[in-house]
């Protein structure tokens, strides 16, 4: 009777299928064709790229802050490609990886990051949500909306993205149990890229993995090199397919690296060593993923070379076309939509009379240049 | 038609709305099994079973932001805190995302759910259990916050807040839950949110209140009938936010003295935007300074002495008397 | 490499010394003289028959709304017997039996429970947090006390209160990851009492234990039989020890029951069956200790008859000297003390105002009286 | 004496008071390896080392209740939330604990701690980096709100906010941390809490403002006076609540025209208080409607269109302008 250790139901696992010397484990390599290899590839390549080119126009000047995902493109990829086009992807805010996988225009991201509310609106039909930027907070409405699914009657599974650092937050621990409780089809992709800005994973809690607190809620949690898109790919499959089956939320830890920034305000150098990021650099998941490709004579130097083209072509006419509508967009009276469905009256006289104002200005400047 | 105490009318609006859309459920702690600490949501269980009406965890945080997903994915969530004190818990749920989805997705996802709760000073609660500080959700864009003054308006404004397009914050006078009881039609009723109502007629002063404020506002509005023949014109204003400002500006143009009442704090209050709204729009008409009725600065105290903290009808009796006193 | 079961360094324990059945197991039974043991069952009987009597008191409109303790006094007891007097006690709402053992005054808590604000005044020198209603709110303050203590180099350890229910709030979930980052000297005891008003243990999260979600923050977690007090103070002893000498927090779940209402606005026939309850009742803390003094011949019947008068003799000075006070306390304005260390102007203003209505009006009342 | 951007008199600030009293230690995310996101904390672990410069687990909650639970302890935690409108998700520990303890407790347990953030749009941030909700906590009685308008306030008043007594909730505007630089000397300088500062005199029209805004209103002042030769007495309200109206009814009563500015959205802003305590002490006094140049009832927009958000000088000039236009 007295003192035992006590059963518990949940063990938590560890997976690898591809390690960062290229070697694979071909028991737990998932099905896939050329096709979706090439697709992944592609898909990384594009966000590597599209990444590297919204630093540079940062750096410019020409966009605002924002938060790279260099480093982070398997845990991502591998993760929503294991997701059908109706299932929900709940993102936070440096999920740039996915949003390319789940088609989300570049020129919205573009616009989004140059400062335009326009740039949030989720193209009609995409079950994709804006960008979500208090930590852990967007969690609460992945759990939500699956449960919405599940009582529709749909087979729609949500997969929800957070950090290392949202595991601290409250909203996190409400929302696995709560999802727990009712058996909600979520997945829950903890992407511990080993950063919560300047904290480093071991300060920010000292469970020996994050995937373990799953276990508080009765969930089950798994921990994956998140630098190996098959092994995020197969815990990802595994999830989406107990949250469709009606078995209830997994919660996923995809171990990662941020290479570069937290965002473009940040500055590393304070707060780790550039071996660190050295060693993390041995482990990146595009050439992982590239050599891999290589070495099963999918791809050649000519395709990559290609490839890289396609690409910064793409990335290009996006960055065109969000200039221009950019251009057009003068009107800052968008401020006063959407607030509510309608306008209340008192909202109405605020527009109309700051509206007043404005045009009164832009007369003004008007007049001036002719003048 | 029947008699109903505003429980059973707020009980009725939700039986009635689940009926009729599949889409209203409702979830909250203690609101299945027990029908809600309450009795609001007494019955509906067994009505609609346990998918429709969820007995959650302790969590105010992701009940309200389950509740955002959920609409989101389509349906019309109705849910529960315990008491407005806890809503804090979910604080950031209501200000960063609830109130701005629909905002931040240009039209897109959209956030049609009530957050119903009870409020206020007066039922001998612990602490926590009688705030009201309904300008939180005030000063928040994005958000409705209503508040039903008996139990006819409070079947009909959760039905309109319910069928709304936006997030309602619906504040609950819980004093007056069980106090007295009022026609209610069985069949189907609303009442526009951002309206207030004109609930006496009078040319001599106006009174704006709301919740369990406005009795008292109208006990002292008889009392100034009765005892001066002073009559006052009673607002009662429904929806805190988005203020509709215009049938008090109406009313203050008529009689040129105002008093405001609410059971929350003086300082930065609801009752001070309505001052500002007035000065901006009826400055000239004002013969004499809008005064407030109000809490004072200080937290709600224990109920040995919460009838003294609220505002009564003697308080706003005086403060008319000082009001009409003013020479214009 | 690739897929196989993480090792986590901690497991959950589960506990039980004395069972329901009288049962003793002497290798866990905790080295207390009489005086103790006899100590303890006093404070237990206090706070069941002063329990008692704040319900009737209730039922009879002279006291408002309060949280009975009945059946969750071993797990009160047994958890502060474990602390030194200058140790914390920080405790929710449902915490009578602690504070009658930790000594805070019977007639503070009929006056706070009566609606004066005075009632929750701490005695000087107590290192005790009044009542704190919003669920497991109070728990990131013992662990902010606990950092404060161990900062100015003291060896007082906190304890803190709390139910089932509050294992859902996020700021349990915060708290116990914060104060394991940290090492802070807390001990977190969860009593679990099976509801949280009508949600049952179950339904409020699917762990097997709730022990277990100190392992979601890397800290020590145990389970005992709350109803059993030498369990509950061999494990709060341990935790206590634990973290006086700087090895941490811990997390216990007392596994009790509570026998009475929710609290008195509450009506569990709603809820739970008559069968349960008497199925704990059998488990009752009280005579399980009581049978067991008597079997060592510490207490006979006479000895508990007499007790039983001692003790609502106590209780009866206490509604005494409280219903006295009460009879002083006349002065509403005590509302505008202790918002801000000094009142501000407008807060004067106010207090002057209401104070002149209300004199007015008593004056009224007076006037009224002579005509 | 020297120059310091208000960071860096923020930064002067923390240091003297660390090295002048052990109680007062810093938390919070990034506060110390890092010095800050806005470099506040800057060489403060070094200094002090990590017991007391503690980078924190992200969780804002914890933090602010820990930091109350550290105050209880005798501490003076001086806690930074990393943007005001993550502040939120701590607000149940605001409103129910840090405004509460000295009351709940009769005075035995106080909570004389600051929680520091940064508010207010300018810096071209993303979503929930420009808000400005001071009514939120202005509204809550036990709590201080103070904000500070330039390098030598901000120091002075963060002084005197971790010597307070109670619990001050310090919104710094980030719009300016750096925009320019100010004598700060280095002995130590205080600033009373509930005490506006008159910062430029006239006695035509009276402006009050606060935080980044203070600097619109002054340019609106100086263009005025050049354009029309009409003088503007300016009042930087430097604490926003507990609100002392004494120097703003001064003023009015001295200029009988008000213009009040603050890049809160205006309804149930704080300006609104302002105007119902003018309506209540000063009506007679008044010469045209107290104005109100404020954010409109949105979510702070995108950066592309903050500027047109914000109130600027010509608004202010042009809300004048409408003022001084009443005839008497
Ligand atoms: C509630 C909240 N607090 C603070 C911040 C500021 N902040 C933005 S990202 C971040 C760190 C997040 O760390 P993690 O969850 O590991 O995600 P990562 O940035 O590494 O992707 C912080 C503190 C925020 N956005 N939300
Ligand atoms: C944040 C918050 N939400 C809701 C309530 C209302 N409430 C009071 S006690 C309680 C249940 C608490 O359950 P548990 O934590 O198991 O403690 P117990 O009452 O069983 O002692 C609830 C929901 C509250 N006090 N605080
Ligand atoms: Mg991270
Ligand atoms: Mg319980």
């Amino acid at each position: 009777m007295p003192r035992e250790t006590i059963d518990l139901p949940r063990s938590v696992e560890w997976l690898q299928v591809l390690d960062e010397e290229g070697a694979l484990d071909e028991e737990w390599m998932p099905d896939l064709d050329d096709e979706e290899l090439l697709a992944w590839h592609r898909a990384m390549l594009l966000s590597r790229r599209f990444d590297e080119r919204l630093l540079e126009l940062q750096r410019q000047g020409k966009i605002g802050t924002f938060a790279p995902v260099r480093g982070q493109e398997a845990s991502q990829i591998g993760a929503v490609a294991a997701l059908e086009e109706e299932d929900w992807v709940v993102p936070s805010f440096r999920e740039t990886a996915a949003a390319v996988w789940r088609g989300i225009p570049l020129e919205g991201l573009l616009l989004y990051n140059a400062g335009y509310n326009e740039g949030g609106e989720v193209p009609e039909g995409k079950h994709d949500l804006p960008i979500a930027i208090p930590v852990a907070s967007q969690i609460p409405h992945a759990v939500g909306i699956a449960y919405g699914a599940a009582y529709e009657g749909s087979d729609e599974v949500v997969m929800v993205f957070f950090g290392d650092g949202a595991t601290s937050e409250g909203d996190f621990h409400e929302s696995i149990n709560f999802a727990g409780v009712f058996g909600c089809p979520v997945v829950f992709v903890c992407q511990n890229n080993q950063w919560a800005i300047s904290l480093p994973r071991e300060e920010q809690t000292k469970s020996k993995t994050l995937a373990q607190k799953g276990l508080s809620a009765g969930i089950p949690g798994i921990q994956v090199d998140g630098n190996d898109p098959f092994a995020v790919y197969v815990a990802a499959g595994e999830a989406v397919e107990r949250a469709r089956s009606g078995e209830g939320p997994t919660l996923i830890e995809c171990v990662t690296y941020r290479l570069s920034l937290h965002t473009t305000a940040d500055d590393p150098s304070k707060y780790r060593d550039e071996e660190e990021v050295e060693e993390w650099e041995a482990k990146d998941p595009l050439p992982r993923l590239q050599g891999f490709l290589q070495e099963r004579d999918l791809l050649d130097d000519g395709a990559i070379e290609e490839l890289e083209e396609e690409v910064s072509g793409e990335i290009e006419a996006a960055w065109e076309a969000a200039s221009e509508r950019m251009a057009e967009l003068d009107d800052p009276a968008v401020m006063f939509d959407h607030v509510w469905a309608e306008r209340p009256p008192e909202l109405e006289r605020q527009r109309e009379t700051l509206a007043k104002e404005w045009s009164r200005r832009d007369e003004g400047a008007g007049g001036e240049g002719e003048e | 038609m029947s008699e109903r105490t505003m429980v059973e009318a707020l009980n009725l609006a939700l039986e009635q709305e689940m009926e009729g859309d599949d889409a209203v459920i409702v979830l909250g702690e203690d609101v299945g099994v027990d029908g809600g600490v309450f009795r609001v949501t007494e019955g509906l269980l067994d009505a609609f079973g346990e998918q429709r009406v969820m007995d959650t965890p302790l969590a105010e945080s992701v009940i309200v932001g389950a509740s955002l997903g959920m609409a989101i994915r389509g349906l019309k969530p109705v849910a529960e805190i315990q008491f407005s004190g806890f809503s804090y818990f979910a604080f950031h749920q209501l200000e960063s995302h609830v109130a701005r989805m629909r905002w931040r997705s240009r039209g897109r996802f959209t956030a049609p759910l009530v957050v119903r709760m009870p409020y206020g000073a007066g039922v001998r609660a612990l602490e926590h259990h009688s705030e009201s500080r309904e300008a939180y959700y005030a000063h928040t864009p994005g958000l409705k916050m209503v508040i039903p003054s008996g139990p006819r308006t409070a079947r009909a404004l959760l039905v309109s807040a319910i069928r709304d397009p936006d997030p309602v914050v619906f504040f609950e006078p819980k004093a007056i839950y069980r106090a007295f009881r009022e026609e209610v039609p069985d069949e189907e009723e609303t009442l526009p949110i951002g309206e207030p109502r004109r609930v006496r007629e009078g040319d001599d002063l106006t009174f704006v209140a709301y919740g369990a404020m406005l009795h008292r506002a109208l006990e002292a509005a008889e009392t100034l009938a009765e005892e001066e023949g002073v009559e006052a014109d009673v607002i009662d204003l429904c929806t805190v936010s988005p203020l509709a400002d215009g049938p008090i500006q109406e009313s203050a143009k008529r009689t040129g003295r105002v008093v405001l009442v609410h059971e929350a704090p003086r300082s930065f209050g609801p009752a001070a935007e309505i001052v500002a709204r007035l000065v901006e729009k009826a400055f000239w008409w004002l013969e004499a300074p809008v005064a407030r009725v109000a809490a004072p600065d200080v937290i709600v105290p224990y109920f040995a002495r919460e009838q003294a903290y609220l505002p009564d009808a003697a308080r706003i009796v005086a403060a008319a008397r000082e009001t009409l006193a003013v020479e214009a």
